[in-house]
């Protein structure tokens, strides 16, 4: 059966390539093509999901490229896919500049992120992370034509970049460990690895996941990434890249419970993360930044409920998430492509002008504050149950991170019933030339979307709720009485925002994302580009610069002792003169003195001016000079020994 | 057929080599000196091989010494292209940009 | 004692040949020298049972001396062969340093004290240099694959005028500098541009094809 | 005789070889001669590449001025000796005159001297159109000589080994150019094209006055031409040791079937370069690295896959 994981991953990649390499020339049906592709990989991924397929191939010694569909694979799979079909047909409908290298990168990443949610072993994650990396930072830079995107992909690229060399050291780690035994690398036993080995791989995977998830510290990148297209920043930020931070957390929960402070690490940093870019959220004025700071908070969920143990709500955490912010996103793109404008003021009254879309937005956000019975609410729930069983600090810290998530949803949603002003329209155009319309192909992907958004929630409750826990073996269920009181505090912080149209007091440095990215600016880019720059200096100013000053220092002091020698000469003469008048034959030491001191000065002089010859700029000379060397090192060599 | 004839064989072989790297003023001549010089190095490490250590894997160091003489063949022809481009000269006196 | 005699001789053929390399006035005759060294070489490294080794430096050597030549006679834009010349320099100090580290190693290898062999090589050599460089030795040829990869880059970038941005077909940089400062009078000849170039081409194919063809249809011209 | 096995020829093998090769290039000359006369409408023409010999041999030898005598002998002389040394390790049914373990990179080294010999007999004749074929040789090679290292190494991934005679033995069910017809073909070409035929006879083309052949007279312009036959010969040997199955067929002995197949590759590839026009020598490069590589690169990949396959099942 594992032609249907090479089926799955196979069709995209080619296809994917063949777009890419095509380029231009397959401009007319690239997008169909895609589309096409894409659905087929729905099925597909519906298929393996259902037939569970795994594939093993020999890779490198002491590791297999593995690939298979576990429980937690077989619940993502489709989820995947459906919003990739769902975003590359919305991408289709809106069209783009260049469809073929849009749609053919695409196509790769769906491919790296299908194998990095199969991946059994990490060789063959690492393999697809990579792939991931550099074709979020392609998708991103986009329209790279303007220098600021390129350099947003490029942020983008290197923060997570810089988490990834986690995922290296944990493959080190466990190579190290295993010491080449088969499945040394293999995901499922990393938790068994001995000794400071498990640590080192749980640190390693930890950092590599909370860069990709937009956890803190390194939540700043997806801020920057919000300058590649609305498709790409729904696939991205939803399903794909994002997700498969949380995901890896999920996938290695065994192992981060094994080392226990990892864990808690986890936990903790999901916690904050959801408090703190909740705040940050609440304080932006642009639609799609707002989603983004959201994103990394509602993620934050996912990694605390990695963190606690809660496989089942991590996961039902994350489709449902999926299917809300990709519903969101591709909305905010609608109205980017329509209105000209993402900026939250001048969005007011586009919900009236366009109620299907407003309509479908509305139901994503309400979702997204976790409004009963919508999908985020009983997701969430369900881990901040787990995380109650776990340690009662972090549930309140989860429950603040919910409130916020109202918050923010409601600002997010506030102006875009109000009826529009006569300003509003000045703010339209301000980013992109709008055209003033939704197509109805557009419209039904976000349909389908936000419709995902509001009945995902059974993953976790009822029956479904049951099955899912039961195939994931996590046990945390949430009370009656807990869903209905998030659920009216969330609809207690969601009707006064609402009301206030947002108007919430501004935050200090919340539009700023807390200046995260000058920080990190400050404290890692700057000193790498200090060091180097000072060891440029170094080289300059003393490597090279020193052999020049030694020489002149050289021949500084061959002159000044041939000064002295003047000066002694001249007090010589006189003494000479002197003497030679009281003994007239003391001349003859006279001259012996005079020739010895300034044969001294010339001798010097001559050292100093040698001291810069062997820098002749000529081959040969270097190639005697090196033999030579090697020679007298060889001749050390055998002397010493 | 000794080892030690074979070394001597080898050793002419570099000296020879290396009278044309360090005499030649052009710098495909140069590299002429230097390909021979790395022929000796083959021929010393052949018989090295041969006549001490015959373990299979000994002969990859033989691969690796033609390997560095493709690279240096390589990037040797691309420098003399770019200096014939940029300043119509072969000799290696035209290139000090080095000299202190 | 065949072998030790032809050994002896390939060795003095490749070091005859090799000090031929600088002693010859003509570029061709210098690189043609130096492949005979390497094939001479190549040649005892066969009698050393380096089967794979020995065939392949000579395939790369006479091929790397066929270019060479090329650029030879490029960079010397001469005939050297109607023209001596000696462009050394510092010959003294070359000569001295060759040999006396000829001397140095010399009396070094008769000298020193050298081990005895670990027996008689056995087995399928060039199977077992494939198994090597895959299996134990394999970090090497991950090494040196990047490494040729990255000369690949860097030669082309250093070498080509066009740098990175030209596009299929390549047209050559002279003929575009030609037709920009509408040099040519004379469209039909060398200097006129690519598309030209082809048709102009093309006909001599077209009209070549019976004249020299085939060759015992006459000596033609003589 | 084990199938598969081949002997070494005791002394007198090498004359033998060189024999069989000449008698095999000879053939190839004379369906040459009969079919440029029943192309020009006379009949016969069979016997014209053993007169233009004899005419050639007659003929006083000319020289230009400062040549480099030694250098264009090399040349001339060095087209056949290469074939020869490409014959020594041709396994000829059951017999080889040296079965080296690296036959296969040995072929190649040889065909390489083939560059040598071109440009060495084109510079030494002093004169401009021959070095300017000389040159061309050398733009041809570059082009093809990658596409036909890789369709060599087809057939030993194939065969797990660089000795001809287990390439011809690991033909023994089932010949390489069923499932490697790309690797053939672009052989086929390589062998055209280093036996200096159409369509890359662009270093002895007309419009450069002949060419490397453009100052040659007497026994060297005999050299030449034997060279080119004898290399064509070479070729269709080893097409036929590579990718035919070697000597492998019903009934006759393996030798006979070999040289048959020998004979006939060649014929085909005579009568065949005569239906295509020239190459100019600049329009190969780009087709064969553009094009050519790649996919002579994915026979090798399929080659390889199919040949692990077999062997870890």
């Amino acid at each position: 059966m594992s032609w249907l994981l090479i089926l799955l991953i196979g069709l995209p990649a080619a296809a994917g390539a063949a777009l890419a390499v095509a380029g231009a020339k397959v401009d007319r049906f690239a997008a169909v093509l895609s589309v096409v592709v894409c659905a087929l990989v729905l099925a597909t991924a519906s298929a393996a999901s259902a037939l569970r397929p795994s594939l093993a191939a020999p890779f490198l010694a002491g590791s297999e490229f593995g690939l298979s569909v576990d429980a937690l694979s077989a619940l993502l799979l489709p989820a995947v896919a459906g919003v990739a079909f769902l975003v590359l047909l919305y991408a289709a409908a809106s069209g783009i500049g260049t469809p073929a290298r849009f749609h053919g990168l695409m196509l790769i990443f769906i491919a790296s992120v299908l194998v990095t949610v199969t991946a059994t072993t990490l060789s063959a994650l690492l393999f697809a992370w990579e792939i991931m990396g550099a074709a979020s930072y392609a998708l991103i830079g986009f329209h790279w034509r303007e220098s600021r995107r390129v350099s947003s992909g490029l942020t983008a690229f290197v923060a997570t970049r810089t988490a990834d060399l986690g995922l290296y050291l944990a493959a080190g780690a466990a190579m190290a460990a295993g010491a080449w035994s088969r499945d040394a690398m293999s995901l499922a036993s990393l938790d068994s690895l001995p000794g400071p080995w498990r640590d080192i791989a749980a640190a390693g995977i930890l950092v590599a996941a909370l860069g990709k998830a937009a956890q803190l510290p390194f939540s700043f990148w997806i801020s920057r990434a919000m300058d590649g297209p609305s498709a790409v920043s729904a696939l991205l930020h939803s399903a794909a890249m994002v997700a498969m931070g949380g995901y890896l957390l999920l996938r290695v929960q065994p192992l981060l419970a094994a080392t226990g402070w990892a864990a808690d690490a986890a936990a903790g940093a999901g916690a904050a993360t959801a408090v703190v870019l909740g705040f940050i959220a609440i304080g932006q004025q642009d639609l799609k930044q707002l989603l983004a700071a959201s994103t990394a908070a509602q993620l934050g969920f996912v990694v605390m409920a990695a963190g606690v143990g809660d496989a089942a709500g991590g996961a039902a955490h994350l489709m449902a998430h999926a299917a809300t912010k990709s519903a969101l996103f591709l909305a905010a793109g609608a109205w980017l492509a329509a209105l000209g404008t993402k900026k939250l003021a001048d969005l007011r009254g586009a919900g009236r002008r366009w109620p299907l879309l407003g309509g479908a937005f509305t139901v994503a956000v309400l979702s997204l504050a976790g409004i009963p019975p919508l999908a985020l609410w009983a997701t969430k729930d369900n881990i901040l149950t787990a995380a109650r069983e776990h340690s009662f600090p972090l549930y309140i810290t989860g429950l603040a991170g919910a409130v916020l998530a109202a918050a923010y949803a409601a600002k997010a949603v506030a102006l875009i019933w109000k009826p529009v002003l006569r300003e509003t329209e000045s703010g339209y155009d301000t980013e992109e030339t709008g055209s003033r319309k939704v197509t109805p192909w557009q419209l039904v992907p976000i349909g389908v979307l936000a419709a995902g958004a509001a009945v995902s929630g059974l993953l976790v409750l009822g029956t479904t709720g049951d099955t899912v826990r039961g195939v994931l073996g996590s046990k945390a269920e949430s009370s009656p009485l807990e869903l209905a009181m998030s659920g009216l505090l969330a609809v207690a912080v969601l009707v006064p925002v609402w009301v206030l149209g947002g108007k919430l007091p501004p935050l200090p440095g919340a539009l700023s994302w807390l200046h995260m990215e000058r920080a990190a600016h400050i404290v890692l880019v700057r000193p790498v580009l200090a060091t180097a720059r000072s060891l440029a200096r170094f080289d300059d100013a003393v490597l090279s610069r020193g052999v020049e000053h030694a020489a002149e220092k050289v021949l500084h002091g061959a002159r000044s002792l041939d000064r002295t020698d003047a000066a002694l000469d001249h007090g010589t003469d006189a003494a000479a003169a002197a003497t030679s008048r009281l003994a007239g034959r003391s001349a003859i030491t006279d001259h012996t003195i005079d020739g010895a001191v300034s044969s001294l000065a010339r001798s010097v002089r001559r050292a100093g001016a040698a001291a810069r010859r062997p820098q002749t700029g000529q081959l040969h000379h270097y190639y005697v000079q090196a033999a030579a060397v090697i020679v007298v090192a060889a001749v050390l060599l055998i002397v010493v020994r | 057929m000794t080892l030690e004839l074979a070394l001597i064989a080898a050793a002419a072989l570099f000296c020879v080599g290396l009278y044309g790297a360090l005499s030649q003023q052009v710098v495909v001549m140069v590299m002429m000196g230097l390909e021979l010089m790395l022929n000796g190095v083959i021929l010393a490490a052949a018989a090295f091989w041969w006549f001490l250590a015959p373990a299979p894997d000994g002969q990859v160091l033989l691969l690796v010494v033609i390997a560095a003489m493709t690279v240096e063949m390589a990037m040797g022809f691309a420098v003399a292209i770019l200096l014939h481009r940029s300043r119509q000269t072969d000799m290696t006196e035209m290139a000090s940009d080095l000299a202190g | 004692m065949p072998e030790a005699i032809l050994f002896v001789v390939l060795a003095v053929i490749a070091v005859a040949a090799g000090v031929a390399v600088f002693r010859t006035d003509s570029m061709a005759r210098a690189s043609y020298a130096l492949a005979v060294s390497f094939v001479a070489v190549g040649l005892m490294l066969l009698q050393f049972r380096l089967e794979y080794i020995g065939v392949i430096t000579v395939l790369m050597m006479v091929m790397e001396m066929a270019v060479m030549a090329i650029f030879m006679i490029m960079f010397m834009g001469m005939n050297p062969a109607l023209m001596p010349m000696d462009m050394v320099h510092s010959k003294k100090l070359s000569a001295g340093s060759a040999i006396g580290l000829f001397l140095l190693l010399t009396a070094g290898i008769l000298l020193a004290d050298w081990p005895e062999s670990r027996g008689p090589a056995g087995g399928d050599l060039t199977a077992s240099l494939g198994e090597a460089i895959m299996e134990p030795k394999m970090l090497v040829m991950l090494v040196i694959s990047p490494v040729l990869f990255a000369t690949l880059v860097s030669a082309l970038v250093l070498a080509n005028p066009r740098g990175r941005y030209s596009t299929y077909p390549l047209v050559p940089v002279e003929d575009a500098d030609d037709d920009g400062q509408g040099k040519g009078q004379d469209h039909s000849g060398d200097s006129a541009g690519h598309a030209a170039h082809s048709a102009h081409g093309m006909d001599h194919g077209a009209g070549n094809s019976d004249g020299h063809g085939q060759h015992h249809g006459g000596g033609g011209h003589q | 005789m084990t199938p598969g096995v081949v002997q070494q020829l005791p002394a007198w093998g090498p004359l033998v070889a060189l024999a069989a090769l000449a008698v095999v290039a000879l053939s190839g000359a004379m369906v040459n001669g009969v079919l440029a006369a029943r192309f020009s409408g006379r009949r016969g023409g069979g016997f014209a590449p053993i007169a233009e010999a004899a005419r050639l041999l007659r003929q006083r030898r000319r020289s230009t001025v400062a040549a480099d005598e030694l250098l264009r002998r090399v040349g001339v002389a060095g087209l056949t000796v290469a074939a020869a040394l490409k014959v020594a390790v041709l396994p000829v049914g059951a017999w080889v005159v040296s079965d080296l373990a690296v036959g296969l990179v040995w072929f190649n080294a040889m065909d390489v001297l083939v560059w040598a010999f071109v440009w060495l007999a084109g510079w030494g004749q002093n004169s401009v159109f021959p070095l300017v074929g000389g040159y061309r040789f050398l733009a041809l090679a570059l082009a093809y000589e990658l596409p036909l290292m890789f369709a060599l190494t087809a057939p030993a991934v194939a065969a797990g080994s660089l000795r001809m005679g287990d390439i011809v033995a690991a033909q023994e069910g089932l010949w390489f150019v069923v499932w490697m017809p790309v690797a053939f073909v672009v052989f086929l070409a390589a062998v055209l094209a280093f036996s200096l035929q159409r369509p890359f006879t662009a270093p002895m083309s007309a419009d450069i006055t002949g060419g490397v052949t453009g100052e040659l007279s007497g026994v060297d312009r005999l050299l030449l031409l034997t060279g080119r036959y004898s290399l064509l010969s070479a070729g269709a040997g080893f097409a036929v040791a590579l990718f035919l199955g070697g000597g492998s067929g019903p009934l006759l002995p393996d030798w006979l079937w070999f040289l048959g197949k020998t004979v006939v590759l060649l014929w085909l590839l005579v009568a065949l370069r005569r239906r295509i026009p020239q190459l100019r020598p600049e329009q190969l490069m780009a087709p064969a690295w553009v094009v050519g590589l790649p996919v002579i690169l994915l026979q090798v990949l399929v080659v390889a896959v199919v040949t692990i396959n077999g062997r870890s099942s």
